[in-house]
């Protein structure tokens, strides 16, 4: 007979829910909201989302400082792990649905945000998120991954014309194998190891010395391409520029940052240990991987005519740039990740947001798609602040100092170096330069050619005094992110570091 | 002759094969939809053969929760799939290529 | 040898429904095996010992999914026969061929592994519902939740994604069609679905 | 406020800039005038705070940036960079003084002060990331000027350039992150200030990669032979106040940098590459001369004159003595101005005939005497004439050179014969002969404005050739402790061979000065 | 004293600066007076100075820095010693004469202003060159020159010969320029300073290969200068500018520099005799070489030019063979006499309108008499005629080669002596004698202006007593300075017979010429269709060789280097790079077909990559561990 279990409530530490708790019953409430009276305002719904967000925000950052005076907490019966990587992830993830929400007031109406459904949504696929980076167990992980997943499929769905759902058709479908893969992966660990807990896994393995070398490899094989996807790692990321292209300027900003991040803190808890296992297979696999992801990318985004799909190349590479840090596997690299990733977060946000600002309902005659770039023409004519804002956006992707990006990248770049990486260290350096080429069209179209006759007060037509601020943000964020750097890189260190990663 | 972990595993993926070549094959949505189906199915049979041959109740649960996932993910896929068809009349994703490059 | 015979019956027939599945140009033959493939699974489930799952598997798959691949299939009228045309059908056996070979190549050596050690023992005494509920309930608290969530996202995406007001797309409507429609308060008659 | 002159220095155009976003735009071009006047004058003051006698750095800032990755914000000048950092403040007030563009002069003024910014910026930055910014920011505006006042193939020139130089600096800052890990390998401390990996002594295998990394940056910014395709295009096409700029500042940065670091960082490298490129040098000597000869683009003859001249100030460096050293450091300041103007004299022509080709002149001289003289200076500066500035660093910089190998030097030497043969070429053709264009026989010679803004070149030409001491003695004084910070960190026994020892700098000034 | 060196040092620079102010405008007279006046000026200064130094004093003095750098130090530091002191009497003789020459002969020139300021500049260049106490500021001097000289043979420059010619000059001098450089080098780096005191005192401490390297680039440096073969070609050629700068310039003064330099760096040259008979043998080859030249040409400036490049190869004779102050005393007496000589010839020009062809003049004496007096005066001079200037400086020579028993040379020197004689006369008796056959170019010819022939006097009374008079003096006070070797042939009755020989031999070739030309001109096809005519006439191919051999080629090489290694080679290179990234981009982007089943596929790819490589490893690692075991 099985004996009652006596567990105290002190020791669930149930407290580490809290974050995810205030999205869900956020986004419960909104649905309550809706329920008691209908057809109220978009505005309600993001300040109300935004309102929670931030008490989720404020929450996570009283968890960092209770990280950095007692170290990781477990809560759950050890489902939920509150280390440094869970905490960092869930501030950028959640800091950066803060920005990305406000750009649901636009001006123009679009079909997604009469849904107080959509703002319901969007909480519970940051809850998603935010459980898949707290947690090392696999189970927590892949329900929160597709608790996220479903979610954002539907969001992108409801921005309602063809393209849209043709890019949440591809994405789910191309979503459902991965998680196949993620589950078959998890399968082949769990049978060699017993465990689905990573650090588990890890200490298993590691007293095992990876005897079963061939399920390891099989396993990793399988994990890499299901994070593959989702990192959206050559050739695992042919969904990347149409999911991009297919839903809103706004969403696919996002999905280039938030989901990426949390993808990463799981690709680290997973992929660490094991490039630290000394399997040279995996450092191969990865080093392949990262620089084919890099330059490969890059080389697609340059015959892009259109600016949402370049921008969603360029995401691609600057992921694979990202992998790297993982690849390299030391402190600083790890450091380097976020401090990238919160950086790449603002310049990302501020090159969306000014295709949001720029989104249109009918193409124009002789417009090809949404953003495609002749649209930009002559900017610096006919809206030289916008053509600013843009230009600067697109140096800082380029990684030309002393934009946001440049410190991320010499920093990634720095600890590839210190890692022993001088060789990707370079590959990645010329990277940026092949990179610059199509940023620089962009710029080219902005500030070197003549307008086109007819487009230019079609430019702002999206813009509202919401986007507009957020742009600002984005700039600030881009243009003085060098006083930033320093407090960021010494509160990650601490983080990563008392992680033990 | 006994029965192993390895002949479920055996299983395991030969079915996980099998999906595979229904997820590349079919252009049909909803088939495919099923090829997906039967991935997570052959995943399934290896967690609770693991479960069985490990003595653990974990395995288990994993497949618990991928049925679970299994399910939901029906119901969005089919939500998105009434609304493409509604639009376009049509579930073959042959038609779905104006996004390309 | 029970088992054996057992395994390797079911083994067949379950490979053999979702080759069905995954080859018949049928939708009906394909959803029927795919059906018949899924209870065959619990069969394993039960020869394993995890009754718990073997029902949930016919309950879920054969009772709710199949459900609604069926009313799926009957609203998007794929009961004739499938057109599907296969431009290189010779790769995606060779994939899949691969796959295969491969991944029983690995599957076949036997786990070596010492250090395994069961979490949450089987215990013999214990009904299989019963023990997975005490699991369920204390460590897998906090994903038993979680899949709740996932369930009522899944289930609100699938009522909003296939609710009428998807019908017509505020985002290709023009301003002052949205302005005119939410004055007249939808009239029927100015129901322009996709204008492009 | 004198010991934050050079923030000053470097921001103020920068804020200027921000604020002229504000000024009409019908008063865009004084309000240009007036900030570089201003910040030419403040440059000039700099001079005269500067203590000529000192060898190190001097009005130093350091402020903490990215404290934890050792990046500071450290300014400093020294004799070396004094002198370009005027220059630079000097051919923006004339470039803009000088401007006849009538498109968007707004936007031209506000880059050309960021493209002010920078400038001033690489060349006062001490540290070695401070340093990589600027040197990456000078490209913006430089690939705006191009891209949007340039010629018809403008888009192609200004992106090659913006691509090539990009793609070089960026293995050069791969080359400065791993000075920054060895740094750290060595202290335990992050650091990127140049002053402190001065200190450090490195491996001859670690020094020849990193020489290597550095050398990419540089000698593509310079631009060293075979790198040099993209500056005809970026010349080619860029407006008269582009090619000025680039020609007279922005070049000099990748020779800046070679003395600013890889000689004082790598001193055995340095010896070690000498020859390797001692003959690039001397093949951008000879060899573009050659092709500067075969141009018919009175400018692209301008452009490849830069790169030959460019060789011999990269031989001059690699003297790695103070005579060839000084003389290349003074030779980028005499390039500077020479081809700064030898750029505005054609921009005047191009300007009234909107060709630059030079079939299409021919007996100019009859028409534009004074037009004619003017060139006729430069050119003979340019070619490098005793009395005129360039004289004085090709003379030092070859006899420099000519210490380590006889006959490279005697090689090198023949930039006086091609030179002289591409330049007199390309003036014969334009102002000798008869006029046997109809268009060229009302020419109105050189107005006010650019008189303005040429006459002060001829007369500082002139001046520094006669009189090269203001500025050569800083230069050589700075460049003494280099020297001797070289020869006191070589390893190898032809590093110390080759790198001479001046002993203590101090005692030798006093000498100077009893001279 | 240091007032008097600035005065004549800088007196012409003020004229020049003065006229360049009127450069543009049109023709003042007043910017000629004024060139003339400072010069006058300046030549005053020198003759105060000339006393001075004849007393046995110098005056050195250091203006300020120039060039410092590390351990390089050169000032700008003038010396007027006994050498340069004789070199810028005749400068400003020369020059002061030249320019109130000019006055007339550029009397309806458009460019009159800047003529003098060319001219003056010139001056001022020839002066730093001379009075420089360093070889880098003889070497300011020496391209202060070249620019002057490359200035006024292109001073007409809407002639294409004219630019031509100039640019050539300035090109071929550069060559040498480039071994003076080199000569510097080595200098500075072997001794450590340029200052003329410090190098001849430490000079002979050097090695003397080093030494010889040092004299034979320096050399070279001088033969552009001079133009002595193989760099001769740009002299005649530089015919093309005005006749007074053919006589300041191109006679009396700048091609002059070679020798001077010789004669100042003889400390050097005294160290290596080798090298001086090198230099000796080359001058006498070009002595000859040219003089075979002047024979056949129909270019009266030309024959002239050609007459200059063979008194400079008597020159570098004496100066190769030690005899310094020989040298410096004929290009003393020679600057006077050529000068004298050029100028006659400009009256000639202005007279015929400006056609150089002899053959189609004749009978001018009559027109032009103080002109052909002058002439015949300096061409008598030229000849080493006693009394006149040449004999005292060019037999001299003679009795060098002769003493120093360098027969072959003397041999040489002998026979060239009787060319120069034939030729000078043939042009004389061409131009003043026989019929007038320019009348039927309908040209009938004047006299030049009287102050013309005025200014010109001094010079005909210089080309008369030079010799006689200066001859004495010069020498002692020359020899302060310079080595000083009396040349005697000792045997009196092998000096008579040598100088009686000498002077018959060439009153006998004035004679031929004569005969041949003062009558009437019969055209010998015979002869000028012959081998030799025609070689002497083409100046041995050699402009034609060098525009084969480096003209043309260079220029070709130039196009392969632009056209075929720049464009196609270096930048499509780089170009082809940046493409071949591009074209894959566009071909392999089509691997993004939109085609959400080709998306799956690529993704099972991926998997079945990773899976293949998983086993590989696997496979390879389960064999080595086998193997360990």
């Amino acid at each position: 007979m099985l004996e009652p279990i006596n567990v105290s409530l002190a020791s669930l530490n149930i407290a580490t829910l809290a974050p995810m708790l205030i999205a869900i019953v956020g986004a419960l409430s909104i649905l309550c909201i809706d329920m008691l009276k209908e057809g109220l305002h978009k505005s309600l719904y993001v300040m109300v989302s935004l309102l929670f967000l931030l008490l989720d925000l404020g929450v996570v950052i009283d968890f960092g400082n209770t990280f950095l005076k007692n170290g990781p907490v477990l809560g759950m019966f050890d489902m939920i792990l509150m280390d440094g990587l869970a905490i960092m992830g869930q501030i950028i993830i959640v800091a950066g649905s803060m920005l990305f929400i406000p750009l649901a007031l636009t001006s123009k109406r679009f079909h997604e945000y009469n849904y107080p459904e959509y703002f319901a949504l969007f909480l519970f696929m940051i809850a998603g998120f935010q459980f898949m980076v707290a947690t090392d167990n696999l189970i927590m992980i892949f329900v929160g991954l597709e608790t996220a997943s479903l979610a954002l499929y539907a969001l992108i769905a409801l921005h309602n014309r063809s393209k849209s759902f043709e890019a949440a058709v591809k994405y789910f479908t191309m979503g459902a194998l991965a998680a196949g893969f993620f589950a078959f992966g998890s399968m082949i660990l769990y049978a060699i190891t017993g465990a689905i807990e990573i650090n588990q896994i890890a200490s298993v393995l590691a007293a095992d010395r990876y005897a079963d070398i061939g399920y390891v490899l099989v396993a990793v094989s399988f994990l890499l391409a299901a994070f593959g996807f989702k990192l959206s790692m050559v050739p695992f990321h042919t969904w990347t520029p149409d999911v991009y292209e297919g839903s809103t300027a706004a969403l696919a900003g996002y999905m280039s940052i938030v989901p990426k991040i949390a993808g990463f803190i799981v690709a680290m808890r997973l992929f660490e240990f094991l490039v630290h296992s000394g399997v040279v297979w995996l450092q191969v696999i990865l080093y392949v991987a990262v620089v084919v992801t890099m330059t490969a990318s890059n080389i697609w985004a340059m015959v892009q005519t259109d600016v949402k799909r370049m921008l969603a190349y360029s995401s691609i590479s600057h992921a694979g740039f990202v992998m790297a840090a993982i690849l390299i596997g030391t402190t600083q690299s790890n450091t380097a990740l976020f401090l990238y990733w919160a950086l790449f977060g603002f310049t990302n946000l501020g090159a969306f947001t000014m295709l949001w600002v720029s989104r249109q309902k009918n193409l124009l005659p002789g417009q090809s798609s949404d953003h495609a770039f002749e649209k930009f023409s002559g900017l610096i004519k006919t809206m030289p602040m916008a053509a600013i804002m843009m230009g600067l956006f697109m140096l800082s992707l380029a990684g030309i100092p002393p934009f946001g990006l440049f410190w991320g990248k010499i920093y990634v770049i720095a600890s590839a170096v210190s890692g022993g990486y001088t060789v990707l260290a370079l590959i990645m350096a010329l990277n940026s330069a092949l990179a610059a080429y199509y940023y620089l069209k962009l710029i080219v179209y902005m500030f070197m050619k003549e307008p086109i006759v007819g487009y230019e007060k079609h430019y702002l037509t999206n813009a509202s005094l919401s986007l507009k601020t957020i742009v600002g943000i984005a700039a600030i964020g881009t243009i003085f992110a060098v006083v930033a750097v320093n407090p960021l890189l010494n509160v990650i260190t601490l983080f990563v570091y008392n992680s033990g990663y | 002759m006994e029965i192993t972990l390895a002949h479920y595993l055996v299983l395991s993926g030969v079915l996980f094969a099998i999906g595979l070549i229904g997820v590349m094959r079919r252009k049909n949505l909803l088939m495919l939809f099923f090829a997906t189906e039967i991935l997570l199915n052959a995943t399934n049979i290896g967690f609770a053969a693991i479960a069985h041959f490990h003595n653990d109740l974990t395995g288990q649960m994993f497949a618990f929760f991928i049925i679970a996932i299994a399910a939901s993910e029906v119901a969005v896929g089919l939500g998105l799939l009434i609304v493409w068809y509604k639009r376009t009349g049509k579930i073959d994703l042959d038609i779905m290529t104006s996004m390309r490059g | 040898m029970f088992e054996a015979i057992a395994f390797y019956l079911f083994a067949a027939l379950t490979i053999g429904m979702f080759t069905i599945t995954v080859m018949t140009s049928q939708a009906l033959y394909a959803l029927t095996a795919m059906a018949s493939g899924m209870i065959f699974i619990s069969a394993f489930f039960f020869m394993l010992g995890a009754d718990f799952l073997g029902v949930v598997q016919i309950i879920v798959y054969t009772g709710a999914v199949m459900a609604l691949y069926a009313f799926g299939m009957m609203f998007f009228d794929t009961t004739r026969t499938l057109v599907e045309k296969q431009n290189n059908p010779r790769i995606i056996f060779v994939l899949g061929v691969m796959a295969a070979t491969l991944i029983v190549f690995i599957l076949v050596s036997p786990i070596i592994s010492t250090n395994l050690e069961a979490r949450y023992p089987i215990e013999a005494a214990v009904g299989n519902s019963q023990a997975i509920g005490l699991v369920l309930f204390t460590k897998f608290l906090v994903p038993f939740e979680l899949a709740a969530v996932m369930l009522l996202v899944a289930m609100i995406a699938g009522i909003v994604l296939a609710g009428k007001k998807m019908d017509k797309s505020l985002t290709l409507m023009a301003e002052e069609e949205i302005a005119l429609m939410s004055a007249t308060q939808a009239p029927k008659d100015t129901e322009e679905e996709g204008a492009h | 406020m004198q010991e934050h002159i050079l923030s000053i220095l470097i921001f103020f155009p920068a804020l200027a800039a921000m604020l002229g976003f504000i000024v009409h735009k019908d008063s865009a071009r004084a309000y240009g005038i007036t900030v570089a006047a201003v910040e030419f004058f403040l440059s000039l003051w700099l001079w005269y705070l500067y203590d000529p006698m000192t060898s190190g750095m001097q009005f130093m800032e350091s402020a903490p940036l990215v404290a934890a990755f050792g990046i500071n914000y450290i300014v400093g000048i020294d004799g070396i960079s004094l002198f370009i950092i005027i220059l630079a403040t000097f051919f923006t007030m004339i470039g803009i003084a000088s401007l006849t563009e009538t498109r968007r002069v707004k936007d031209l003024i506000v880059t050309l002060l960021f493209l002010e910014m920078t400038m001033v910026g690489v060349f006062a930055a001490l540290d070695a990331v401070v340093f990589y910014v600027f040197w990456e920011l000078s490209l913006i505006p430089m690939l705006y000027i191009i891209g949007a006042w340039g010629g018809p193939l403008r888009i192609y020139a200004s992106v090659k350039f913006f691509l090539y130089t990009f793609t070089g600096s960026l293995v050069m800052l791969v080359g400065m992150l791993f000075m920054a890990y060895f740094y750290h390998q060595a202290t335990g401390q992050w650091s990127f200030s140049l002053l402190e990996w001065y200190r450090l002594i490195l491996p001859l295998n670690f020094q020849l990669w990193l020489f290597a990394a550095f050398f990419v940056g540089f000698a593509i910014k310079v631009p060293m032979f075979p790198f040099h395709t993209w500056l005809p295009y970026a010349h080619g096409q860029a407006p008269t106040i582009g090619s000025v700029i680039l020609a007279a500042i922005l070049l000099k940065m990748g020779t800046y940098a070679f003395v600013r670091f890889s000689l004082p960082l790598f001193p055995d490298a340095s010896v070690f590459f000498m020859f390797p490129i001692a003959t690039l040098a001397i093949i951008m000597i000879v060899y573009t001369a050659m092709v500067a000869y075969a141009q018919e683009d009175v400018k692209q003859v301008v452009a490849y004159s830069s790169v030959s001249h460019m060789g011999v100030i990269v031989l001059g460096t690699f003297a790695l003595n103070v005579e060839g050293i000084s003389g290349s450091i003074f030779l980028m300041i005499a390039h500077g101005v020479v081809s700064g103007a030898l750029f505005l004299l054609v921009g005047v022509i191009y300007d009234r005939r909107h060709t630059k080709l030079m079939s299409e002149f021919g007996g100019l001289a009859s028409v534009m005497p004074r037009y004619a003289t003017l060139f006729g200076i430069m050119m003979m500066a340019s070619v490098g004439l005793p009395l005129t500035i360039n004289f004085v660093g090709e003379f030092l910089s070859l006899l420099g050179f000519y210490k380590q190998s006889h006959g490279f030097a005697l090689v090198a030497g023949t930039a006086i014969i091609v030179g002289a043969i591409y330049m007199l070429t390309a003036y014969k053709k334009m102002f000798f002969g008869t006029v046997t264009k109809e268009e060229n026989k009302h020419l109105k010679d050189v107005n006010k404005t650019e008189l303005l803004a040429l006459v002060p070149l001829a007369v500082i030409t002139i001046w520094l050739g006669v009189y090269p001491k203001p500025i050569l003695e800083p230069i050589s004084n700075s460049v003494e402790s280099i020297v001797q910070l070289m020869h006191d960190k070589a390893q190898t026994p032809e590093a110390q061979k080759r790198i001479p020892n001046l002993g203590n700098p101090e005692v030798k000034n006093l000498q100077q000065e009893a001279h | 004293m240091e007032i008097y060196l600035y005065i004549a040092l800088f007196a012409p620079l003020a004229g020049s600066l003065f006229s360049a102010l009127f450069g543009a405008s049109p023709k003042t007279s007043v910017t000629g007076m004024v060139a003339s006046g400072l010069l006058f000026v300046s030549f005053m200064s020198s003759v105060v100075l000339l006393n001075y130094v004849m007393a046995g004093h110098t005056v050195h003095v250091e203006m300020m820095t120039w060039i410092a750098a590390g351990d390089f130090y050169v000032p700008f530091g003038f010396v007027v010693d006994q050498v340069s002191v004789v070199m810028m009497m005749v400068v400003s003789v020369v020059s002061t004469i030249v320019h109130i020459y000019s006055i007339g002969y550029m009397d309806h020139d458009k460019g009159f202003n800047r003529f003098f300021s060319y001219l003056s500049a010139f001056v001022f260049s020839m002066m730093i060159l001379v009075m420089s106490d360093n070889f880098l500021g003889l070497f300011i001097g020496w391209e202060g020159v070249g620019l002057c000289s490359w200035l006024l043979i292109g001073f007409w420059y809407h002639k294409e010969s004219a630019t031509w010619a100039a640019n050539e000059a300035f090109i071929m001098n550069r060559i040498a320029d480039l071994a003076m450089l080199v000569g510097i080098f080595m200098i500075y780096w072997n001794i450590g300073s340029l200052q003329y005191d410090v190098v001849f005192a430490e000079i002979s401490n050097l090695s003397i290969p080093i030494v010889t390297w040092i004299g034979i680039f320096l050399f070279v440096g001088a033969m552009g200068k001079s133009a002595q073969f193989p760099l001769h070609t740009w002299l005649a050629d530089a015919m093309e500018g005005p006749t007074p700068v053919s006589a300041l310039i191109h006679a009396a003064t700048m091609v002059t520099a070679g020798v001077y330099l010789v004669v100042r760096a003889n400390p050097i040259y005294g160290l290596i005799p080798e090298v001086g008979v090198a230099i000796a043998s080359l001058g006498a080859f070009v002595a000859m070489f040219a003089a075979t030249m002047a024979l056949v040409n129909r270019d009266m400036k030309r024959i002239v030019a050609y007459s200059t490049l063979s008194q400079l190869g008597y020159m570098f004779v004496a100066a190769g063979l030690g005899a310094y102050w020989v040298a410096l005393f004929h290009l003393m007496a020679h600057a006077f006499f050529k000068a004298l000589l050029f100028l006659g010839a400009g009256n000639v020009m202005h007279a015929m309108h400006d056609e150089l062809d002899p053959f189609k003049m004749g009978g001018l004496k009559k027109s032009m008499k103080v002109t052909w007096i002058l002439m015949t005066l300096a061409s008598v001079a030229l000849a080493g005629i006693y009394p006149l200037a040449g004999f005292f400086s060019k037999d001299l020579i003679l009795e060098v080669a002769f003493v120093e028993q360098h027969y072959v040379l003397y041999t040489v020197l002998l026979l060239t002596a009787g060319l120069t004689a034939f030729y000078s006369f043939r042009l004389v008796a061409l131009i003043f004698h026989g019929n007038e056959r320019h009348l039927k170019y309908g040209i009938h010819p004047h006299e030049a202006y009287t102050f013309m022939l005025y200014a010109m006097a001094p010079l005909a009374v210089l080309a008369v007593i030079a010799g006689m008079v200066f001859k004495t003096p010069y020498y002692e006070m020359v020899t302060q300075l310079l080595p000083a070797i009396e040349y005697h042939v000792h045997n009196h009755t092998t000096f008579w017979i040598m100088t009686i020989g000498t002077q018959l031999f060439v009153i006998a070739a004035i004679a031929f010429a004569y005969k041949k030309y003062a009558k009437a001109v019969r055209v010998d096809v015979k002869v000028e269709s012959g081998f030799f005519y025609q070689l002497l006439y083409n100046q041995y191919y050699i402009p034609k060789i060098y525009d084969e051999v480096f003209t043309k080629p260079y220029r070709e090489l130039s196009k392969v280097a632009w056209k075929q290694i720049d464009l196609k080679i270096v930048d499509a290179t780089v170009d082809g790079i940046a493409n071949v990234i591009y074209r894959t981009g566009e071909k392999t982007h089509t691997m993004q077909n939109g085609n959400l089943s080709s998306m799956l596929r690529w993704m099972v790819v991926g998997l079945v990559v990773l899976l293949v490589l998983a086993i590989a490893f696997t496979v390879g690692y389960n064999a080595v561990t086998m193997r360990a075991m």
